[in-house]
């Protein structure tokens, strides 16, 4: 199996493979390290060559949130065999969604306005700050989900744009 | 004599849990509040009685004087203790608590809105001869004048355009030979900025720090203080770590500023636990800015040095005790290191990062302390402050206190959130930390800058560890199973154990 | 100059964490080892690198000294660090350990050898002036001589049959007049039950306390005591609390003990950290019982109150750094209290109670420490030694230490196994703890059955529990929905507060 | 709902009644007390009329055991209902159960041999220590199920033993 783990700007060609209970993991076709794993709750212990790495896991959008030592790294796991599937599949439609549970407190554009990616349209406030979320992709607002001061889960989706035809 | 016996702490999180342990270690009862989003909270489960006291906003719970003093009222509560922020310098609430006949443990409304006021206090201050920022508020025109006010501050100093902002009208002056041609240009400056030429001058502070001094009045007019910490480390004009000793302080520049701290306390007739802050200058010179009215986020580095319980002696002095020790009695003994976990994450700018705790294990061990208001399996509310412990460890030497520090960070666990647990092992890395020469500008652009790009070998264990979790998922043969491999472990041993045992 | 970089520690459970924690301090790498049962344990998942070394049962693991040397060479581990227990006092296995070119962090196997046996030790000691219990080991048949003999020791003395157990032909006599027919008694009885009227003489130490002094030494004759702990909280000859200072040792015989101990560890060329323990009379008499070569359990009471790290001390003098403070440096500040947590049911007798941890959250706040060697969900192996961790306090006083020790056990949270924790609330309510007057013997059983008759609140608290727990079962909607009264609480919340800015 | 909850020696009856989420209970037929009770995993958070009170909860054979405050109260929890049928069942066949992990060390009866209650008829060692463990009923002990040296769970049938017909 191998898996496209991007972490920052970084990719990774990841393959693992698992015989008797065991992982033989390589990274870029490096070679390959035998890791014995053992998930603890939301925790995996893994002693990858004998190295005691604790890696705690939250499943995020397309992937893992990783924290070892106190930091988290955003992983994107990617099966190159579906992404190949997936880009295949219909492109261009762009649902923002929050990054974090919190409230609206600003709403930056209207339906029907053209917004360009990057550009902020919606601003939410979680303890006592205020993040701006930016459009994921050039386009054309189509709906407004959410009312400012509505307060929102992580992952809810706000708006729609749709990609210029 | 104020006697209590049953103490409503009105507040949340770290410093809830901080003073229902203080309460418990005095024999007191206790009554914690909490919201909608707080049920299961730490504070909520450790003290005697909880009460429901309104929706997540803090405008509508833990700030609502009125429900806390009818909970009080009917859980028969006979004191209040605010712990830091909402209403801890509300002087209208401590006036309430008062006048429903409960012990208010903190200092007079006097004492806090006499504080309260920047403006206020400022004069207050300059009256008690406690030292601040030297300048005029009115614009100087005589230039024989300036000169002399330069002199008597001293150099480097700051001329402003009275009507200015944005750096605009602003200049620096280090010697005496610049003087004149800066107020001209800065004037002209001024007058072409904001039509107002009005510039006045003050005291430029040259590489500052942010040190405090820790005080605590009893009753009877005794005032001591606590020594010093240093909170210099800061993020957005917040502090994220704090030390003591102040690695740079001169001990007659300490005696100084601690014997000011024991004037401006006294100035306003304090009782309690307080704590007076000061901008101590890179030339050694140090004024006053403000006086904190309650205990101080910071304050266990304070015990760690002194071995005084502070949130105990707040209890103790609200009960009238007088001070049962005297100041040559306490000595700093070793060094002592905070580190405030934020759910946050350090790599966007420190953006909060509340979310559901699905992990957790806190560090442990000889000199380490946390204090923390989150369990496993709490949900970080996205509703107030994103503090969510503070790790606090104590060395004979401040090496000792640091290497400590980085190992307690290393063994931190927390999952499901963000944290700024890998942004401090950082900190603790950085050489200018390290030397203890450091100013409140420590946490540049550039320092965070090296904090988005991960470490390259932990970003591939990242990637292991990511690329094993999805392997699992693909393959799960069902739900539920996730501890096989350590049963194996077990199952394969006991087996092995029986087998031999019967062969 | 021994150097090491790279430890391995061949233990498990708290003590190999606390190991770790040291090493990790110092910049050291480290090797944790596991059996088959200890996988998921802490010093697994903390250490830099793990091992299995075997199947559960320590012979087939933690004491096999051929595989950790095998794993020391296969990791490039270069030091061992053996903590307590196991192979902690094996002298074998330190000189194979040294012989493969490896730091051993203990004292000489000349040492471990001289203090390991019982009565080499008695005679070592006697001769560097070491006081013992006095008494004969020959049987006395002249009278004269055996008046002789009590007026040296000081009354009273007890006479024991040489052939003689289970408390036959033994005698305390408490003063002169009752010693010649106590002794034909004695010799009466003992001719009777045993057909031998040997007896012999030896001093009754009246109410005898438990006290040890901690020493550390350097490679180059450097040997410091850290003052003293009280160990007389025992269960089945077990210590199960711990304080310091002893709270009725006066100065001049803690000095004198002290001295003492030095002496004991200096008459072996004693490296390392070592305890020397003494049986402490009520007249003030002390007398030497043995010398344990390694760290002992209740190291952390003394780490309290000097501030020194005892782990990092056993390093940096293996690493042949001199003692870097002196004799004069060391003070004792405050009194500390260390509890240890076993999985045992203390109402059955202390009766083992391994199984899994469902729920575990341990004390924190000021001055509160929990060295341990479990999480949640960890399986407490039925192969090892029951304590899964050791809760330490700090108090400026006696009373101070007690109170906090109090609030941390009520803080203490493990579901899924019995734990003493209950006990030592009842411990440090009695009357007799706290007024610190106490022997080895306080813990009777009337004490165990005072235990065993829960409290009627706290039973009826748990019957409500009960019920509502089978309630719960009994009406569970589906799998899975524990959580759902939680929820509400947030999901009403929610929809309040959305619901409101909406209107 | 009513449950007959044995602590010791003491028998009490405790009546559970929910409603809009929060329980109503009552002990022997004393004031009945509104508790609003939270699971989190392995744990109650009871707030029994506003009294904070954490009960640890593990399973145990028959009913629970209840953690309060550092101190276990094994709990017997019976629905009288229930119980009356139980009691109706056959009676007086005697399985011997490992009271905790261990080992068995030790068998000290034989088969066919007549054993009275309370007698020990085995040890089993766990952490060092060896604990004996008594015959339930007076009978003959028809099967023994384990070897010394064998490794048992907590719960595992030992023994069976026979009541006199």
């Amino acid at each position: 199996m191998i898996y496209e783990v991007t972490v920052g700007e970084a990719v990774r060609r990841v393959s693992v493979d698992k015989r008797d209970g065991l992982y033989f993991v390589s990274v870029d076709e490096g070679p390959v390290r035998r890791v014995e794993s053992l998930k603890l709750g939301q925790v995996l212990s893994m002693l990858v060559e004998h190295r005691s790495v604790e890696a705690g896991l939250a499943r995020r959008e397309g992937g893992w949130d990783v924290s070892i030592l106190g930091s988290t790294h955003a992983c994107d796991v990617v099966d190159p065999q579906r992404k190949a599937l997936r880009l295949a599949g219909g492109a261009g439609s762009g649902a923002l969604k929050a990054s974090m549970p919190g409230r609206i407190i600003g709403v930056l554009v209207e339906v029907g306005q053209a917004v360009s990616k990057g550009q902020p349209v919606m601003v939410i406030e979680a303890m006592k700050m205020e993040n701006e979320l930016k459009a994921p992709i050039d386009g054309q607002v189509v709906e407004i989900l959410v009312e400012g001061g509505q307060a929102v889960e992580s992952g809810a989706a706000l708006m729609l744009i749709a990609a210029p035809a | 004599m104020p006697e209590f016996k049953r103490v409503l702490v009105a507040n949340r999180g770290e410093i809830a849990v901080r003073v229902l342990r203080a309460c418990q270690s005095l024999g007191l009862e206790t009554v914690a509040v909490f919201s909608d989003a707080d049920r299961d909270a730490p504070h909520v489960r450790m003290a005697t009685f909880a009460r429901n006291i309104g929706a997540p906003p803090a405008s509508e719970s833990y700030l609502r004087a009125d429900v806390l003093l009818q909970v009080a009222r009917e859980t028969g509560a006979d004191a209040v203790h605010p712990g830091y922020g909402f209403l801890s310098e509300n002087a209208g609430f401590a006036q309430a608590v008062m006048d429903a006949g409960l012990v208010w443990i903190g200092p007079s409304p006097h004492a806090i809105v006499a504080m309260g006021s920047k403006t206020g206090s400022r004069k207050l201050m300059q009256a008690a001869g406690v030292p601040l920022v030297p300048g005029t508020v009115e614009a100087i025109t005589d230039e024989a004048e300036l000169i002399r006010l330069a002199e008597e501050m001293g150099y480097p100093v700051m001329l402003k355009a009275a009507a200015g902002g944005g750096g605009k009208g602003m200049r620096r002056v280090d010697d005496p030979d610049q003087l004149l041609s800066g107020f001209r240009a800065a004037r002209s400056e001024a007058r072409n900025s904001f039509g107002d030429d009005a510039v006045y001058i003050e005291k430029f502070v040259v590489n500052p720090r942010h040190v405090e001094i820790q005080v605590l009045a009893d009753m009877y007019g005794t005032t001591l203080h606590l020594f010093e910490r240093d909170c210099s480390i800061q993020r957005r004009n917040q502090k994220v770590l704090e030390e003591t000793p102040c690695p740079v302080l001169p001990e007659v520049t300490r005696q100084a500023m601690a014997q000011v701290a024991i004037q401006a306390a006294r100035a306003v007739d304090y009782v309690g636990a307080g704590t007076v802050e000061f901008l101590f200058g890179g030339d050694g010179s140090f004024y006053f800015l403000e006086m904190n009215t309650r205990l101080q986020v910071e304050h266990p580095i304070t015990e760690m040095v002194t071995g005084i319980d502070l949130a105990q002696a707040q209890l103790r002095i609200a009960m009238g005790e007088p001070l049962w020790f005297a100041q040559d009695d306490l000595t700093m003994h070793g060094h002592a290191i905070e580190c405030r976990v934020y759910a946050e994450d350090p790599a966007q700018n420190f953006s909060p990062a509340p979310g559901r705790i699905t992990a957790y294990r806190e560090p442990g061990g000889p000199f380490v302390r946390v204090d923390s208001g989150v369990t496993v399996g709490f949900e970080v509310p996205i509703y107030y402050d994103p503090m969510i412990a503070k790790l606090v460890v104590w060395g004979r030497t401040r090496d000792d206190a640091i290497a400590r520090c980085d190992r307690a960070l290393r063994e931190y666990r927390v999952s499901g959130i963000r944290t700024s647990i890998g942004f401090f092992r950082q900190v603790l890395a950085d050489p200018a930390f390290r030397s203890g020469v450091y100013t409140t500008g420590f946490i540049t652009p550039e320092f965070l800058e090296g904090l988005s790009h991960g470490e390259e070998r932990s970003e591939e264990l990242a990637s292991i560890a990511a690329a094993i979790a999805q392997f699992e998922v693909d393959h799960a043969p069902r739900p539920g199973a996730t501890r096989s491999e350590g049963s194996a472990w077990k199952r394969a041993a006991r087996w092995k154990s029986s087998h031999r045992v019967k062969g």
